[in-house]
């Protein structure tokens, strides 16, 4: 007999407040999984944001603190630096990171800070109800754009893996998604990588998850991976923006 | 024989392990709610199950542990 | 203790600081606090500390919790308009039970007001500038010596506690020179065992969280919080009483004012009128145990500070009776010379 | 006259519309309304819950012993059970329930919301099954106020189905 | 007056603010306060509204300030969080005389804590959150009526005193429904002559400012500032005195929680005990002078509130005897019931 | 007789707290003479930061209003809201725009706020003393950087004419220096029409001059010119990023 | 004739009118200090000034007045 | 004994280093010292002055009456003339005051600090013939002090300058 899966055991039994079909979960179970095959969670710093991810230091055994909303990099700055050579992972959400935090994002990249974003972007504020993001997509509806999603209020969708990666302090930035068993695979091989670069101690190592909401987009889970082929994917384009450990080679 | 188990009481019913499953006769979703109020997945028959994990992989929950002959 | 040294109190509290092993600074620059992210600077490559400018006050605060979280000494310095931003970070921090060192050298507001001496900035540091209920250590040095003394008492509090602890020094006293002596450098402490620096072989992991899981774990959660707040003011109320004994009136002054009101006694009493001073040195805990023994005699207050009015609010509190309490302040980073607070004295007690 | 009740679930049950519906059935017959809803952080399988407060007079929106209380799950129970005035009712959704009720002091009335809804409409109309067994405990709001109420806040083609989930539960409490 | 409406808390006041004629909202998403911006975003296109989701509270508050210093009504609405953020520009916006409405609904802190009702923020909003001597009036709605009402009188309070106006409610104010009516629309008015909205045919040019020029400058513009306050703890303390005649214990209460005691009190009276209460309305000014008329009463006074005990402390100056004082609180998103008021109530003064 | 040259009336007679020689007096010249030129004084909102031009507010006969550090964008944003016809000029230090207020600009950008940003890029703090900005060049010395700014703390200089011209809301971006003749020319020229952009209803016109600090650099006035030659346009190349008026065309 | 005048209280001892006159020998520093402790450019000989105002165009002080012919 | 002064000017012209060197001497001997020095918001022409106690006991770093004052600019005079102690000394820069000094009940000394500065030794000592003057006042520090002082903080290749200019600024004071 062997195990193909098994519930990673770095986890603990808490009850994850997600909803279905929440990409959070996804991307909670693969940080787990890599951190376990790795040996890194005795070396790890989960560090939480605010938003639907902020209980996620109830989820893992491993070190963790839940940041205030859109400070995630700053106090990952300070946890790095204080003990670099654990593996820091800056955990956020996109209004997290793109609105509230968008200073600390943009300084934590041209520092080039030695640690790993793991960036879930959905679109959406989930935890408050579905407001709009920075990155909701042209004419989504959200409690906040009730007619969709306008440019003259708004301005138009954020695409951070590429702004970051044109950031010098930044060594690797990818996009991927988990609306596939394939894409959910790419998000593992991205995220593993990410930790490789941190833990060889080089720069900012970026990874950008567009990420299912079915709450906040208001669709059944299913329909919510089938919006991120049709529709996420098309202003957020899957891909490697800027990979140093490639161009060394 | 290989064997999927789904926690019900984790499951909450995305229907992404149903979904992807290649093979689409090993799990299908209960007719009782679990505690939270779920109906949740739940693997009926082995019989065409290749192990290959693909139902655990897609699962937000962590809910679905996979093991190969059994 | 070594030689006496002419320094600056900024530059003072910054070498006090790295020799009780503070070997993180994060700040963003701001009159009159420069000077010690600049000692930091200066420091950094012989001393073998990290100085990051931050990018904001916010993230200045929020990295200094990042350190503080790793059970490391850490702190950021600031004046104001920098510390009311830094305001949702206090209430985090102070939540989270993170033993963090933060400097407000305190200049005349409201906003960007001035870069003088002031003491406006009180009500924020004593009565929480963030949201909820929390409370902060808040030491106020008087001199450049006591400045410097501040650093590792301000961290020897704040792991005592587990709780952020402010110095509330001003534009007065961060620039002000005199002779200081400086303590030995300490030996950097071991890893604290509740802190996030990763688990390395620890027995257990740790958590740093502080969103409630429903009201009633958060009611808990805040209980605990103010019995440990309760415990800091029943040891922690620190003042010095001059002259007091014979008084009849006791000025309540801190800080950079206090030293004025040290001339100003002299010269009421070579006038023969009774003068004392009171001077809190914890802002937070306020020391009410000063006034207690003052509760039956027939003592008047002199409370004078460089704001409107802010802490005379905790002076008449704390003697119960607001007759007997006068106030005299100066406002936009004028400090009151000792014959200016002499004559108002002699005003308003005659 | 003043009615105090409290109606606990899950969100996603229900428990804030009924509330609401209680109280413009009492407002429209001119008493003074309150609703305090309570939300976990959870978005979806996270508390709901709501506090109506019907009264001639303002005052507390937090009630210290409800008239009735209507409980649409395990926790629910367990947090509200204390909560039922003495002599008062507590309705549990059997549906999702299976401890019993311990105190003896009240009126307990245990219905299976969802097999009843499903009978006589569909298991989304369970929450109007359980407003019908609440209106039944109280005496400022009659069945028909509770029909005039649905007739106007629901979509017209979804009355008729509710109507009877409504009067099933009104039905079903003896 | 129209009809009654049957609304939430949060809706009714955006409401009011729209038909108040503020036609411009600038806020970043929080719980407890998330249906105004909501409310606005909904009704922009059909009422000519701007409504903008800021990038962070830090924003939002000073793009309110923008709004308000061209003369026109603006908001913002948050919670803690982002009110800790947004203290920096309060004391600006104070320092400056910009007119804005900013509402606060109140969730137990510290940190993000919970989504529930709280009275914690009570000192961030009366002696100032933000860094120096400033102060902004503060307005605390006990039901979705007066929260709705409290939207026209904090911008006519605003530019009375050109000064900002914190609505200050709760999670339970917030997302409370009952019925309330509301004023018709107001016309909108014209330009202010003090306003930097371009000369556009003006004979002055206009100049918002809070750099200081020089400490003597400073302390005048802050005297200023202090006059202004002193006109407005004359004129403007608000509070509702219930069944005070008679009454042996006098409940102090504000918000959500004097709600519960109004049916406490109540019940107190039902078994034979004479209570009454002092409601403060406004928070800031404090009304001192609701407490004077029983200066010379044996009246005892009971504080309740949703923290750990902040307003305790003015009543408590107001009342010039400590020992007169009980004080009863509960954390962490916990509202006491009537009865628990009543019980505690009766403990303390048996 | 006629007048090559006269103080424009747009002035005050107070006395400007500038340094000998620094580029913030050349830059506020070119826009009172622009205003004075095209007619706008009577229209115009200037928005001053904290930095040495926090005093600009009393050297002009037009309304002013001095933001807190950093935040002027969002001031900007609400008086442009609020006065559309006006002519909102939000001006900007590099310490005030690049690190206090990294989220306000980048979001004046995102939503395409339609102000004019004067960017007043010295590559320094000069009013608190010559701290390092994220602006600061590889190994320049400042108080905070004593042994020249290196990539560990601080990571990279930032090219905000170029961050800014990449997001959508950017109608106009151009960099220019005013350490010669022929540059101010260039420097009005892009002001002038980035104010006409502006009066057409255009997105975000953003300007970044390059303004010599004598003080901060701790040179003489003349060095501080040569030296923005030599050094500081290495860094920031002059020149336009993006003009969509031009592109129309 | 042309005429440069430069407002000596004004004037902060930059030497920019200085060095980008075309010319030279029109402008030239007092040898006296002025209010504020600087050494103000004057006009010191307008023989062979052309007007073309580059002096004023990049004094940052706006000190300089550029006449033509009078 | 006790000793408080004033030094005023603008930035630049040295005052707070006059300043320090008072204090170093004084405190070489024992004293407590004392120096607060104040800015204006402009980086270079601003405001620059700082006020010196010299003490036995640690007091006030705020001066009501100055023993001694120094100027060196139009402003400082207006400014600190009334801060001179009745009896105490005033000294000005007449090098860049045309200003007289009003009072009577003071010592007042006029010095054009840099055109001596500029004969024995170069403009910039003009602060040293400053520095000078203001010994001349002070009981507390003798001349031979500020000597000492300044060979410790200067570069001995500018020692000998400013020390002439010292002397010439102490001797010119009668
Ligand atoms: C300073 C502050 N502002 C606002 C909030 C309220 N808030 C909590 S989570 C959140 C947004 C969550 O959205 P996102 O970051 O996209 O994460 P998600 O919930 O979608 O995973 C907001 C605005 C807060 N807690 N603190
Ligand atoms: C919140 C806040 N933080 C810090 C300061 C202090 N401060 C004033 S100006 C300034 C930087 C000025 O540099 P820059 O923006 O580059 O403008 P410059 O002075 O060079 O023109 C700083 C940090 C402040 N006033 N407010
Ligand atoms: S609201 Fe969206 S992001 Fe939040 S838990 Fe639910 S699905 Fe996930
Ligand atoms: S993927 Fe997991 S949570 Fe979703 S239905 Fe399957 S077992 Fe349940
Ligand atoms: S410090 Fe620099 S930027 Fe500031 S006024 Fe002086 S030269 Fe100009
Ligand atoms: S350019 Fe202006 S400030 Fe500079 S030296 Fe010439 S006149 Fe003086």
């Amino acid at each position: 007999m062997s195990i193909v899966y098994k519930r990673p055991e770095v986890f603990t039994d808490e009850y994850k407040k997600y909803c279905g079909g929440c990409g959070h979960g996804i991307i909670n179970r693969l940080i787990g999984e890599i951190m376990e095959e790795e040996n890194l969670v005795d070396k790890a710093v989960l560090i939480w944001p605010i938003g639907c991810s902020v209980y996620a230091d109830k989820y893992f055994k491993t070190d963790s603190i839940c940041a205030l909303h859109g400070r995630a990099p700053a106090v990952g700055t300070g946890v790095k630096r204080s003990c670099p050579e654990d593996l820091v992972v800056v955990y956020q959400g996109d209004g997290d990171m793109v609105s509230e935090g968008m200073a600390e994002i943009m300084h934590a990249g041209i520092r080039g800070e030695k640690f790993t974003v793991v960036f879930v972007n959905n679109s959406i504020y989930g935890m408050t109800g579905g407001q709009m993001a920075p990155t909701t997509l042209m004419d989504q509806v959200t409690t906040t754009t009730p007619y969709g999603r306008k440019d003259e209020n708004t301005g138009h969708p954020v695409n951070m893996a590429e702004i970051i990666s044109g950031l010098n302090g930044c060594y690797y930035s990818e996009r991927v998604t988990v609306n596939s068993p394939a894409n959910i695979r790419k998000t593992k091989a991205a995220i593993k990588k990410a930790f490789k670069y941190q833990m060889e101690g080089k720069g900012l190592s970026f990874v950008e998850v567009l990420s299912p909401c079915p709450t906040g987009w208001k669709v059944k889970p299913l329909q919510a991976l089938k919006w991120i082929d049709d529709v996420v994917t098309k202003q957020y384009p899957l891909g490697v923006f800027k990979d140093c450990g490639q161009e060394e080679k | 024989m290989n064997r999927v188990t789904v926690d019900r009481e984790m499951c909450k019913e995305c229907e992404y392990c149903l979904h992807f499953c290649p093979k689409g006769t090993i799990l299908k979703k209960s007719t009782t709610v679990n505690k939270m109020g779920y109906y949740p997945a739940e693997a009926v028959d082995m019989t065409d199950c290749i192990a290959c994990g693909i139902c655990a992989s897609v699962c937000p929950e962590g809910a679905i542990t996979v093991e190969k002959n059994i | 203790m070594g030689d006496k040294v002419f320094m600056q109190g900024n530059e003072a509290f910054a070498e006090a600081a790295i020799r009780s092993g503070c070997k993180f600074f994060f700040g963003y620059p701001i009159t009159p606090s420069s000077e010690i992210p600049e000692y930091y600077a200066k420091k950094a490559p012989s001393e073998g500390l990290t100085f990051i400018q931050a990018e904001t006050e916010v993230s200045a605060f929020n990295m200094v919790a990042g350190v503080a979280a790793t059970g490391k000494r850490g702190m950021t310095a600031t004046s104001g308009p920098g510390f009311s931003l830094g305001c949702e970070a206090m209430s985090y921090m102070s939540a989270a039970g993170l033993p963090s060192v933060i400097v407000d050298c305190m200049r005349p507001g409201p906003a960007d007001g001035e870069i003088l001496g002031s003491q406006g900035d009180y009500n924020q540091l004593t009565k929480g500038g963030g949201h909820g209920d929390y409370n902060t250590i808040v030491l106020a040095p008087y001199s450049v010596q006591e400045y410097a003394d501040f650093a590792p008492l301000a961290f020897d509090l704040a792991e005592k506690y587990r709780n952020p602890v402010v110095v509330a020094s001003d534009g007065t006293i961060a620039k002000m020179m005199e002779n200081v002596e400086f303590p030995e450098k300490i030996a950097p402490k071991g890893r604290s065992d509740w802190a996030c620096d990763g688990i390395n072989g620890r027995d257990h992991y740790n958590d740093i969280t502080t969103c409630g899981d429903g009201p009633e774990q958060w009611e808990k959660y805040n209980l605990n919080l103010q019995s440990k707040y309760t415990k800091i003011r029943e040891n922690e109320q620190r003042w010095e009483e001059i002259q007091t004994d014979d008084a009849d009136i006791l000025i309540v002054a801190f800080g950079s004012l206090s030293r004025v009101c040290l001339t100003a006694m002299r010269i009421a009493r070579e006038n023969g009128i009774k003068v004392g001073i009171i001077r809190p040195i914890t802002l937070w805990p306020f020391p009410v145990k000063a006034f207690e023994k003052f509760a039956d005699k027939d003592v008047k207050y002199f409370v004078t500070e460089l704001n409107a009015g802010q802490m005379v609010n905790d002076v008449k509190l704390a003697v119960n009776d607001n007759k007997k309490v006068e106030f005299y302040g100066r406002l936009g980073g004028i400090t009151p010379t000792p014959v200016e607070l002499y004559k108002k004295l002699c005003e308003l007690y005659k | 006259m003043k009615s105090e009740l409290i109606f606990s679930g899950i969100g996603g049950q229900g428990t804030i519309l009924m509330g609401k519906m209680a109280c413009t059935a009492a407002s429209k017959k001119g008493y003074n309304v309150t609703l305090s809803p309570a939300y976990g952080q959870e978005k979806r399988g996270g508390r709901a819950s709501c506090q109506v407060v019907i009264s001639e007079e303002i005052g507390s929106p937090i009630i210290s012993e409800a008239d009735t209380v209507l409980v649409m799950d395990e926790k629910s129970l367990k947090d509200y059970e204390g909560k039922v005035k003495s002599g008062g009712t507590l309705v549990i959704n059997s549906s999702m329930i299976s401890t019993k009720a311990t105190r003896k002091d009240i009126k307990v009335v245990e219905i299976p919301f969802t097999e009843i809804a499903t009978k006589v409409a569909t298991a989304k109309s369970a929450n109007m099954v359980a407003l019908g067994a609440v209106v039944k405990s109280l005496d400022i709001i009659t069945l028909d106020d509770a029909k005039e109420v649905l007739k106007i806040k629901m979509k017209p083609a979804l009355v008729d189905a509710n109507i009877k989930a409504l009067e099933a539960g009104y039905n079903f409490v003896k």
